[in-house]
């Protein structure tokens, strides 16, 4: 798959600028903040219109903060968010009302994303309501028209969401997202609690419309090839930050990230003869509260070059290919000079390391 | 009491197709309470009591008041007397279909203004959060650290005249920080439920999302809590009258005939038995609604019942 | 991991049925399920939610609760008897004995107000009528053994000071104490993330090598069964619907199902534009259609499929599909 | 933990100062002058009743009432009571230890026997014997606590004849008995009136108790006992029921202040000389300084209680105890 060449050089639709969510945990005398998870620690990134832009890591990483901080609808702690030419955290009362119709959200959790007591086609309905887009019976036909375009007879809104099955419900969701005619939705790991057959009717249904409507996505997910079927362009996300930015393709042919390497080869693939060479990382992501020092990954890294600098230099993302963005000074180039890293207490000198191509090879 | 809201564990049940999930409509509220014979027990004994109390005046052989004459003081049941005569010789009767009429009264209405105050009080408390529900809660912790019974009975004390729609007011008025615990609690559990979420992101105001998901959710609780009130009322205002603090003399109420009785519990048991059951019967029909609604919202809380 | 070579299988399930009876109707969660493990190997047992494959798990240990129950003409024979016509207290003491279990959800599946190495311990205690100290001892040892570091410490630690990875490290450990034949595990990874994962499969395997326990591995992902089982049941509907070697049954998969679902996957550097569906939903369990109940569903169905249940024959690899016995042709086509 | 308990401390002296408050705002919002009773009196002079109200600070602006008023409870001064002629503090200080006796007796023996009955219920639910147990509590829930004892003096005072039913001790023959002699004498007075209350008690825990382990038996870590072979007993009491008690800790704390409420009437019908009949008396001789010091106390003791309960579930949750 190739960057589509809008995402080149053109204007992105969104654009998020050293975005940090912290969350105090309140255990002091007074209820005063005694510490802080840092959720969403200083994320940069861009959407352009009618992409997908992926972003990938385990649980505990940020991800999902990410996407509801984007949306503000938990409030960041720092940085800035552009959409559409607009500084979207400035806004206030009806004015980020009226412009939230432009970004949408589509959940993980398709039991807990529609309110039971509401019969699907008020649940639909709600947008077009209150911003005004119709209503009585054109907002009726609206509603059977966006039922049938998500795959759904559109009788089915009188009827009430423990009518159906977790698929159903999650087209239900998307209706109520594409109701207001957004022009960028968050799915925030939409099919990760769908099976398997199910799944790929979702993901079918997300491709359809975004082709039909010019839709950008921010897809979330844990699960790496449904991020790599779906992404024009992915970032990997670690503690609270991106380690690595590139194109799907990039990404999977060439992950430079020690960690983004590790990833793939833990996922199991239904091809019981490949022969595998895994990368099993030892222990458990460190907590976000207090994440290590310097590089965040280094206790668990595997790059043959990995020094004592790792815990001391926090690394930068930087270029090391065309548009591919990578936040490890191990992995030639860089631009943290090796005279820093010697100072910092380094012995190797950065290395190119990709371990991953045998992973490829069918045997 | 301490009502967390359970959440349904399929884990062993088959898929959620077969444990039918309840959305909560008054038709939901209805079937459960009507489809089962504790229920319609209940509902029965309580229409009959409602009907006698609207007929009391009616039905009744006597004024509430009447005195029958000294030859009639303190009879036990007969015929002419089904439930006996008390120490002014009135008829007890009498007394309790019109004490019926007004302890009934004052349970429903006292309990329901609990419900209202209770349920606005929480659920602005726990969707608005910050400041503002420290601030709504932690009156309502002080008011909690007093005995109810204490609380009441001071207010009584201090306005020795209360009439009973006074007395509506002070009982109704002391017993709604429980249930703006549970609102509540409500409110905070969906605050963070991903359709609220939704509804935020699809730029509906915080007022419509109060109105529209909040306190709807938070409704069925608080119709249980507030059904289980009036039971706790109607026992409280039987309390006060039988100190004779509640509603004034002659008015009866079952806990002023109670009281009538006190001073010789051993001769006149009739005095203390038939308001006694008239107490306890609407206690446990009450009691059993609100056993029937909280099968609507727990479902699994109750396997085989 | 060992091919079935052992003539006698170590447990063999014949025509298990386990159906819950609610309100709305007898849900046949279980119904007709039929299979042999051999000593020391891995069998993975595949299917979507409502399959009826954690249902089977728990059948086996016989901890259906009501409204379910396993119907008259079950059988569950391991090492020689039958686990459902043998007494309560019999079955008790085989549980995490001879046969164990490890759950899907670290997180809950702790008691939270005992420590890890009291719950480990408690097997010991239970089948061995161990002394406390013994106990413990054994806890901090079989701790060590699934790679928690420094087992003496993290024993004396509640389920709620650990990680996910270590919370089922901790099960798998309570699972080993008594060195159990069999170990049923009831999608032991699912709740994890994927570098767990693939910690805990490693680990998995080499305990196996180590006990010779033959494995029961329940699990949604068809990956997780390439990698780790020897043989591999599918299940739709609260029936197997295929049953095959695991190269087998990737190589050449001969019920629709199995092979919907396995062109359902994304994978890696597949490069489609879409991916293949299986059209519909299951059905709920109280109304599987007549006949082959995956024909709603099923691109190839034809009359027969609705009025003649197809059977699962005997064999190596066979598949409960009236077209399987001549191959069946494929289902779903790629529309790459 | 430190910081927990000193939060909840303060949060505890906060709302007994602000239950002052109330009482002094009810006082002074009642209809007619505070004392007026007392002040109306015809016999009394002009004189008197300035002097009367210069000494009680009635003639002060009210805010300066207020400070007045909330500086002497501070000092521990409640003011007097009419009726006896003492400081309220004596007589409460008096009353207190009794109305502790009878509702620690009711406390202890309710909750042992609620936390018995509803475990035993919820290992036996649905069975026969079980749901005759729960109607039983669940007809008990609905009894008005005076009409129990009623019944129960009723019963086994008035009838059987078996137990006293008036006081707290012999009146006659108390201060002739030994120093156990004068315990069995209080022993048989508590008897009825705490047995009203346990039965109160009991009944509420049981219920709440039943529920609660029957809440935590579908819990997947139940499941896993249960898989690794733990005898059903063993899975009910010492898996199910440990759980299940940490709710029930805080039942303790919500249940005391309806226990004050039951204990008014125990006290006034078995003429139990402790605070309820204080209360009940001191409101019928609208002797005001009395019913606020009860109020007072009462709030306190229930405030107490409270930081108690949370401090008990504090250390019994090992999720709550670092932190």
């Amino acid at each position: 798959m190739t960057v589509p060449p809008s995402a080149r050089g053109a204007t992105p639709l969104l654009s998020v600028r050293n975005l940090a969510t912290h969350f105090p945990v309140r255990t002091g005398l007074f209820g005063r903040p005694k510490a802080v998870v840092r959720a969403v620690d200083g994320v940069s990134l861009d959407v352009y219109p009618g992409e997908t832009l992926g972003i990938v890591g385990e649980s505990g990483c940020g991800k999902t903060t990410l996407g509801r901080s984007i949306l503000r609808l938990i409030e960041p702690t720092a940085g800035t968010i552009e959409f559409d030419g607009v500084d979207f955290r400035a806004l206030r009362g009806a004015a980020l009302r009226g412009m939230r119709r432009h970004l949408q959200i589509i959940f993980q959790d398709p039991f807990s994303s529609l309110n039971p007591r509401l019969t699907v086609g008020t649940t639909i309905k709600e947008g077009l309501l209150v911003h005004r887009i119709a209503e009585g019976a054109a907002a009726d036909a609206r509603v059977a028209k966006l039922l049938d375009e998500v795959g759904m007879q559109p009788a089915y809104a009188s009827r009430y969401p423990h009518e159906f099955s977790g698929g159903q419900r999650q087209r239900i969701g998307i209706a109520r997202a594409l109701a207001v005619e957004p022009k960028l939705i968050v799915c925030d790991e939409p099919v990760s609690a769908l099976d398997v057959s199910v799944q790929a009717q979702v993901i079918n249904l997300l491709k359809d419309l975004q082709k039909s409507r010019g839709l950008a996505y921010l897809f979330i997910a844990h699960d790496l090839s449904v991020v790599e079927h779906m992404a024009d362009r992915v970032a990997v996300m670690y503690l609270g930050r991106v380690m690595e930015l590139a194109s799907a393709g990039d990404l999977y042919r060439e992950p430079l990230m020690p960690y983004t390497q590790a990833l793939p080869s833990a996922v199991p693939t239904p091809d019981p003869e490949r022969k595998r060479m895994r990368i099993v990382l030892s222990g458990d992501p460190p907590s976000p509260a207090n994440p290590p020092s310097g590089c965040v990954f280094h206790p668990r890294c595997h790059h043959p070059a990995r020094d004592a600098s790792c815990s001391v230099i926090a690394p930068p993302l930087e270029e090391k290919a065309a548009q591919h963005w990578c936040a490890c000074f191990k992995q030639p180039p860089t631009v943290v000079p090796w005279d820093a890293q010697k100072g910092a207490g380094g012995t190797h000198p950065p290395e190119r390391h990709l371990p991953v191509q045998a992973l490829h090879q069918r045997g | 009491m301490a009502d967390t809201p359970a959440v349904a564990n399929l884990a062993i049940a088959p898929p959620a197709t077969v444990v039918a999930e309840t959305v909560g409509t008054t038709r939901d509220y209805w079937r459960a309470i009507w489809g089962n014979t504790g229920g319609k027990v209940a509902i029965a004994f309580l229409s009959l009591l409602i009907l006698l109390a609207l007929l009391a005046s009616v039905i009744a052989a006597h004024s509430p008041s009447e005195l029958l004459g000294p030859e009639l003081t303190s009879r036990p049941p007969s015929w002419a007397y089904p439930f006996g005569t008390d120490v002014l010789s009135r008829d007890v009767l009498t007394r309790m279909l019109y004490g019926t009429r007004i302890s009934l009264r004052i349970a429903l209405l006292a309990a329901t203004l609990s419900g209202v105050v209770g349920l606005l009080w929480g659920a602005t408390a726990g969707y608005l959060g910050g400041a503002i529900d420290a601030l709504l809660m932690r009156s309502v912790d002080m008011f909690l650290a007093i005995p109810r019974v204490l609380l009441v009975l001071t207010v009584v004390s201090l306005w020795p005249d209360l009439s009973p729609d006074g007395l509506v007011l002070v009982l109704g008025l002391t017993g709604w920080f429980g249930v703006s615990r549970l609102a509540r609690a409500q409110a905070l559990g969906i605050r963070h439920r991903e359709f609220v979420s939704a509804a935020h992101a699809l730029g509906v105001s915080r007022y419509r999302v109060l109105v529209r998901h909040v306190v709807p959710h938070a409704l069925g609780p608080v119709l249980v809590a507030t059904t289980i009130g009036v039971g706790h009322v109607l026992v409280l205002e039987a309390g006060l009258s039988f100190l004779g603090l509640g509603v004034r003399p002659p008015t009866p109420t079952w806990g002023s005939i109670i009281a009538d009785g006190s001073e010789s519990y051993q001769v006149t048991w009739w005095l203390t038995v038939f308001p006694g059951m008239a107490l306890i019967g609407t206690s446990l029909a009450v009691n059993a609604i609100a056993h029937r609604l909280r099968v609507v919202i727990h479902p699994r809380q109750l396997p085989g019942r | 991991m060992t091919a079935p070579t052992a003539p006698s299988p170590l447990l063999r399930v014949e025509h298990l049925r386990t159906y819950f009876h609610t309100r709305s109707g007898i849900a046949r969660a279980v119904d007709d399920v039929s299979f042999d493990v051999y000593p020391g190997e891995t069998i993975g047992v595949v299917g979507e939610s409502g399959s009826g494959k954690s249902v089977t798990a728990l059948s086996l240990l016989r901890l259906i609760d009501p409204p379910g129950r396993i119907e008259a003409g079950s059988r569950i024979i391991f090492e020689g008897r039958d686990l459902l016509t043998a007494p309560e207290e019999d079955v008790r003491r085989i549980r995490g004995n001879r046969i164990s279990m490890v759950f899907q959800e670290p997180m809950t599946a702790l008691n939270p107000v005992f420590t890890v190495g009291d719950q480990v311990a408690e097997v010991a205690r239970v089948h061995d009528r161990a002394s406390r100290k013994a106990a413990w001892e054994r806890a901090v040892e079989m701790l060590s053994l699934v790679g928690i570091p420094s087992p003496r410490e993290r024993a004396l630690q509640y389920p709620h000071e650990m990680s996910g990875g270590m919370r089922q490290r901790v099960l798998i450990a309570m699972a080993l104490v008594m060195r159990p034949a069999l170990l049923i595990a009831d999608e032991p990874t699912t709740a994890l993330d994927v570098t767990i994962q693939a910690q805990i499969l490693e680990l998995l395997a080499d305990l196996q090598q180590k006990f010779g326990t033959a494995i029961v591995l329940i699990t949604h992902d068809l990956g997780v069964v390439a990698e780790v089982a020897s043989r591999a049941l599918v299940m739709y509907g609260g029936q197997v619907v295929e049953r095959a070697p695991v190269r087998e049954l990737f190589a050449n998969p001969k019920h629709p199902y199995t092979q919907g679902l396995l062109r359902a996957m994304p994978r890696v550097g597949q490069g489609l534009d879409r991916l293949v569906t299986i059209p519909g939903t299951v059905p709920a369990p109280t109304a599987w259609p007549t006949g082959c109940r995956f024909r709603d569903r099923c691109p190839l169905a034809f009359d027969r499929c609705a009025t003649e249940a197809p059977m699962l024959p005997d064999g190596a690899h066979g598949a409960r599909c009236h077209l399987a016995e001549a191959g069946t042709p494929v289902a779903f086509a790629d529309r790459a | 933990m430190m910081a927990f308990l000193l939060r909840r401390i303060l949060l505890g002296v906060a709302t007994v100062f602000a239950v002052t408050t109330v009482t002094f705002v009810l006082v002074r919002a009642a209809p007619g002058e505070p004392y007026a009773f007392l002040l109306n009196d015809a016999r009394l002079t002009p004189e008197q009743v300035a002097a009367f109200r210069a000494r009680y600070g009635l003639d002060q602006p009210l805010p300066v009432q207020y400070a007045r008023y909330i500086g002497r409870v501070m000092r521990g001064d409640l003011g007097q009571s009419f009726v006896e002629r003492r400081p309220v503090v004596t007589v409460l200080r008096e009353r207190l230890p009794r109305t502790l006796l009878l509702m620690g007796t009711a406390i202890v023996t309710g909750f042992a026997l609620g936390v018995g009955v509803g475990a035993w219920q919820a290992s036996r639910a649905g069975s026969r014997r079980e749901r005759a147990v729960g109607s039983l509590t669940v007809a008990l829930n609905a009894i008005p606590d005076f009409w129990i004892a009623i019944a129960l003096l009723l019963l086994f005072g008035l009838k059987l004849h078996w137990l006293p039913i008036t006081g707290m001790v012999d009146p006659t023959m108390h201060d002739f008995l030994s120093p156990a002699g004068k315990a069995w004498d209080v022993l048989r007075h508590l008897i009825l009136p705490a047995a009203s209350l346990v039965l109160i008690v009991a009944a509420v825990v049981a219920r709440f108790q039943r529920n609660a382990v029957l809440e935590v038996l579908p819990e997947d870590f139940v499941r896993t006992a249960r898989a690794k072979g733990v005898p059903r007993q063993g899975v009910v009491f010492r898996h199910a029921l440990r759980n299940a008690l940490l709710p029930t800790i805080t039942l303790f704390g919500l249940i005391l202040p309806a226990l004050v409420g039951g204990a008014v009437f125990v006290e006034r019908i078995y003429a139990w000389p402790g605070i309820g009949t204080l209360a009940v008396s001191s409101i019928s001789n609208r002797d005001y300084e009395v019913v606020l010091g009860v109020t007072l106390i009462a709030s306190t003791v229930v405030v107490i209680a409270g930081i108690m309960a949370d401090l008990a579930y504090a250390a019994a949750d090992p999720r709550t105890r670092h932190g």
